[in-house]
């Protein structure tokens, strides 16, 4: 087996940043979805704005100095506006934010998220995990949603044991009748494929696999039923252009990973 | 007919801002072609606060373009409202209070259009308009508050109250006011549309987010790398603005702050004139000031370049 | 007769600025209530913090260069802080403001002030007035606060034609039953005397005569009954210091009118 | 009792206030007797933002005074919550988010304190927690929001919802939070308590207007005539705060934005420690860091003043 020419998370960044038009602004978590917007920034949307939520709009990262949170002057860089941090997520629920990048630890098929506690009784977990941050606010209130994670059976269950960030709740309508008027999630991107949900049921659906994958490594990397078109693409193989650009901006490769 | 909308209706007003780019590119434009994105009907609500970085060069080109049935919100009138109601341009205003200062007492030409019935005057406490303005500027149809309980203004504005879930109080409840256009005028902007404010803020940044269409002039235009030397100055981010337009002395002769002070000769000199001819003082005023003038230079050359040197030295002598 | 010795706007500055303590915050409109924070601040009060609603907190009013306006660079002179009008209103309503100190075109029996309309009907006034502007925000939000007013006939009316800012309502519980849990109007500073409101009815009440003003005055100049206590004092008049003081922060007698 | 009001209780809140002197005088003391302020059982919100802009300086006191039964509110939370956690000076804490660092991955102290029931974590989303805040701030006992409508955050925080009286929608009506006390850092501030924050603002500001009782610390101390020439830099009046105290490097080992960047490496060491050792890693880390170094300067050498002023070199390379 020859070396993979990529690493998982430049495959999901390489993806994620072809998500994003030009004339657009992202809310971007930090690590992968970070790298993703400022890839889409340096590649094909100049007029992108990075919006994070630690209350800073429109940075410029310095390559090689990434953040590892989303409050810091590493985020901050050369950065045009720094609002209060309820202020940042206000532009999202005013309807401002195009487009939120998020990652999650477990996602089951209407796209709900889990980031707070799994197994166990609530208030007595399992594991605790660290909690909504902004994801809940993102996946409530900006145009567009996408997810990018690494697919993995533990990740892709059955049913959330928590829904930390609403994706479509029970599928159907029942998002909509919780209240959440804006907003939707639009695609999971994974470290397999790319992923949306059918219009009527919600229910999550593959649209793509990325170059030598198959369906039968979906179906296996995935602890629930994923719908299966009659129709399903293929997604071009990140560029050389891409990744020469992609690495430049990570050059330390802190989340990029290690290259075989 | 997204006007139409009740200006409560956050769904709507998001559909709207959903529908717009969220560009961070050139915003830079003229000011016919800033304003040409006002059209006839729209909600105009003006930034600043009664003769403080009142956006004049915006408000006298609406009135050249000859805009008609306009609805004009803004927290504290002054001259630009009279203006507006003269030249037939607003067909209601919506404001916590009206008049021009208080050496001068009522304004004679609100009390002329508002008794006769011609524009009505939509009154709410100052808090309360600025709650609708912040309501708008977060997306959410409303906003709880304590004033204007037990007051005639509650039941003339059709606020509704509510019985907190919480405390089992009372809580007034005042509808967002989700303007078509916001009209601003701040101190500097990045060709962008990087907006920065010295001095008292008003309400602007509220209503920058509140409305559909942004237009701003600038007493300065400055390079993008200045902006991203100070982001924290920043108070309406480029991707809220649609037309950004340079206009020095873009107040006048409302104040500016730290540039220059209101000419307050030139308001004792409009409102005698009012004393004497009524509204015709006020047409002749918008001929001389408003329609003749074919540029905002020719417009400041009325007043004459003394005189604006003059109040730029109050200016700095009161904020130094 | 000989000449007063103080001009009615003299004496209602230095009654207003008695009201204010040190250590306090005072919601001051311009004219005669911030000629009245001033001289307290000057005289007795030097901790005061003055609040004005164009968005100005701690100004240092420069003598002789008097605002006309809440919102203009004199009002602002020196200034400690300078926030957003709304955020200056809701200092307010979350409790930092001890005082406020408003003016008022009608006043009633139960300290309702009209700025709005008299006569005619509300959409087809005989008189429209500018309106509440913060006034009714003052009285509703403001811990305590001082009506300061030239007694007029014209003034002090039976039942002002219009609530824009709320004093008692109608008296007893009502404003409180109205959703008004804060604040309170504790005071109406007049140029004929100090009038306080009694506990159980909230109807408006003679406190103290200014020298050498008769009961009989009062009335005449009164539209509704005031309540008479057996006891009324007689406030001090303006001390020479005082005159002097307000005297030359206005020295060109803008707001405090011809001497004699 | 006032601490023992439901955090959403804005009458009582309102009553503290009223009760407390809005002074504009003097307000430069010790940490030891800001801190005194505090007392057990008292909800302390605390300001910036993971490990920007903590309020170390003051943690550390409050921890050397022992204090107990506290809840802790910060919207996002990292190692002074779990140095609180294993000082045993919590009952509970409020956040969205509680962890280190992204590289340093789910944090084992917060997993042993909330897994065994020890200190319950009451968990919102951020925008939440900051209209928690900004509630408080506004004096009322709610605001209207769209955010965790449907997720499991609604149930578990007790969030009520409202059908909307003017649009017939469902809104979140997140409740207010009322902090005993607000801890805070800040850049700059004269003696009388006029604070400025350079850089992003977090949610300080509503914290600081939301607190009954106010403590801040602030790296430089300015003359109040410098206040008086950049009022708009200040975020922060005066009469809110009860008590300031002068600490450079106040934040260390988090950051300062433009002063100084986070120590990563001390990060590291720190979490290697707890890989290692658990929350006997933290114990010893206590004594070396908060109850061993008799003042706030010793404190600092233990970092050593390389380490301050390399930290310092990165603020002003990425901030300039």
């Amino acid at each position: 087996m020859r070396a993979p020419r990529w690493t998982p998370a430049e495959l999901l960044a390489v993806m994620g940043s072809r998500e994003l038009g030009d004339d657009t602004s992202v809310f971007a978590g930090v690590g992968v979805p970070l790298l993703a917007a400022v890839l889409a920034q340096q590649r094909h949307a100049p007029r992108l704005t990075l919006v994070i939520e630690g209350g800073i709009i429109g940075p410029r990262i310095a390559p090689g100095r990434l953040p590892i949170s989303t409050n810091e002057m590493r985020a901050a860089h050369r950065a045009t506006m720094l609002p209060s941090i309820t202020d940042t997520f206000l532009f999202a629920q005013r309807g401002f934010l195009d487009c939120g990048f998020i990652g999650g630890a477990q996602i089951d098929r209407y796209g709900n998220l889990n980031t707070s506690v799994i197994g166990g009784e609530y208030r007595r977990p399992k594991v605790r995990l660290p909690g909504s941050g902004g994801a809940n606010d993102i996946i409530s209130l900006c145009k567009e949603v996408v997810v990018l994670t690494v697919h993995e059976k533990r990740r892709f269950v059955e049913r959330v044991d928590f829904v930390t960030s609403p994706g479509y709740l029970e599928g159907g309508e029942s998002r909509r009748k919780s209240g959440l008027l804006f907003g939707r999630l639009t695609r999971v991107v994974t470290t397999l494929g790319i992923f949306g949900f059918d219009p009527d049921g919600k229910r999550m659906r593959l649209e793509a696999l990325h170059p030598e994958v198959t369906k039968d490594a979906v179906v296996a990397e995935t602890g629930f039923e994923i719908l299966m078109p009659e129709r399903i693409e293929t997604t071009e193989p990140p560029t050389a252009e891409e990744l020469r650009c992609l690495r430049a901006i990570d050059p330390e490769r802190r989340f990029l990973g290690p290259l075989a | 007919m997204p006007g139409a909308a009740a200006p409560y209706d956050f769904r709507e007003a998001r559909r709207r801002l959903e529908a717009k780019a969220k560009s961070s590119g050139e915003k830079l434009t003229s000011i016919e072609d800033a304003v040409a994105r006002v059209k006839d009907g729209d909600l105009v609500a003006a930034g600043g606060c009664l003769f403080s970085r009142t956006p004049m060069a915006l408000v006298r080109e609406i009135l050249r373009q000859r805009r008609q049935r306009l609805t004009l919100a803004r927290n504290l009138m002054c001259t630009e409202g009279e203006l507006m109601m003269v030249a037939g341009a607003v067909d209601k205003v919506v404001t916590a209070w009206m008049s021009i200062g208080l050496p001068w007492g009522v304004s004679k030409i609100m009390r002329e259009y508002v008794e006769s019935g011609r524009v009505p005057l939509e009154e709410w406490s100052h808090l309360a308009l600025g709650l609708r303005f912040r309501a708008a500027a977060m997306g959410v149809p409303f906003l709880p508050t304590l004033t204007m309980l037990g007051s005639d203004l509650i039941p003339v504005g059709g606020t509704k109250t509510l019985e907190c879930p919480y405390t089992g109080e009372t809580l007034a409840l005042v509808p967002a006011l989700f303007p078509d256009v916001a009209i601003l005028h701040v101190h500097r902007a990045d060709r962008f549309g990087n907006c920065q404010i010295d001095g008292y803020p008003h309400m602007d940044a509220d209503i920058a987010r509140a409305a559909a269409t942004v237009l701003v002039t600038a007493e300065e235009i400055i390079p993008g790398d200045e902006v991203r030397r100070r982001p924290d100055r920043t108070s309406i981010p480029g991707f809220v603005v649609d037309a950004l337009v340079h206009v020095p002395y873009g107040s006048f002769p409302h104040e500016c702050y730290g540039l220059y002070e209101a000419d307050f000769d030139h308001f004792g000199e409009y409102a005698a004139a009012i004393d004497a001819a009524g509204s015709r003082a006020v047409a002749g005023y918008l001929d001389r000031y408003v329609y003749g003038p074919a540029t905002y230079g020719d417009y400041l050359d009325r007043f004459g370049r003394e005189r604006l040197r003059r109040q730029a030295k109050y200016a700095r002598e009161l904020t130094r």
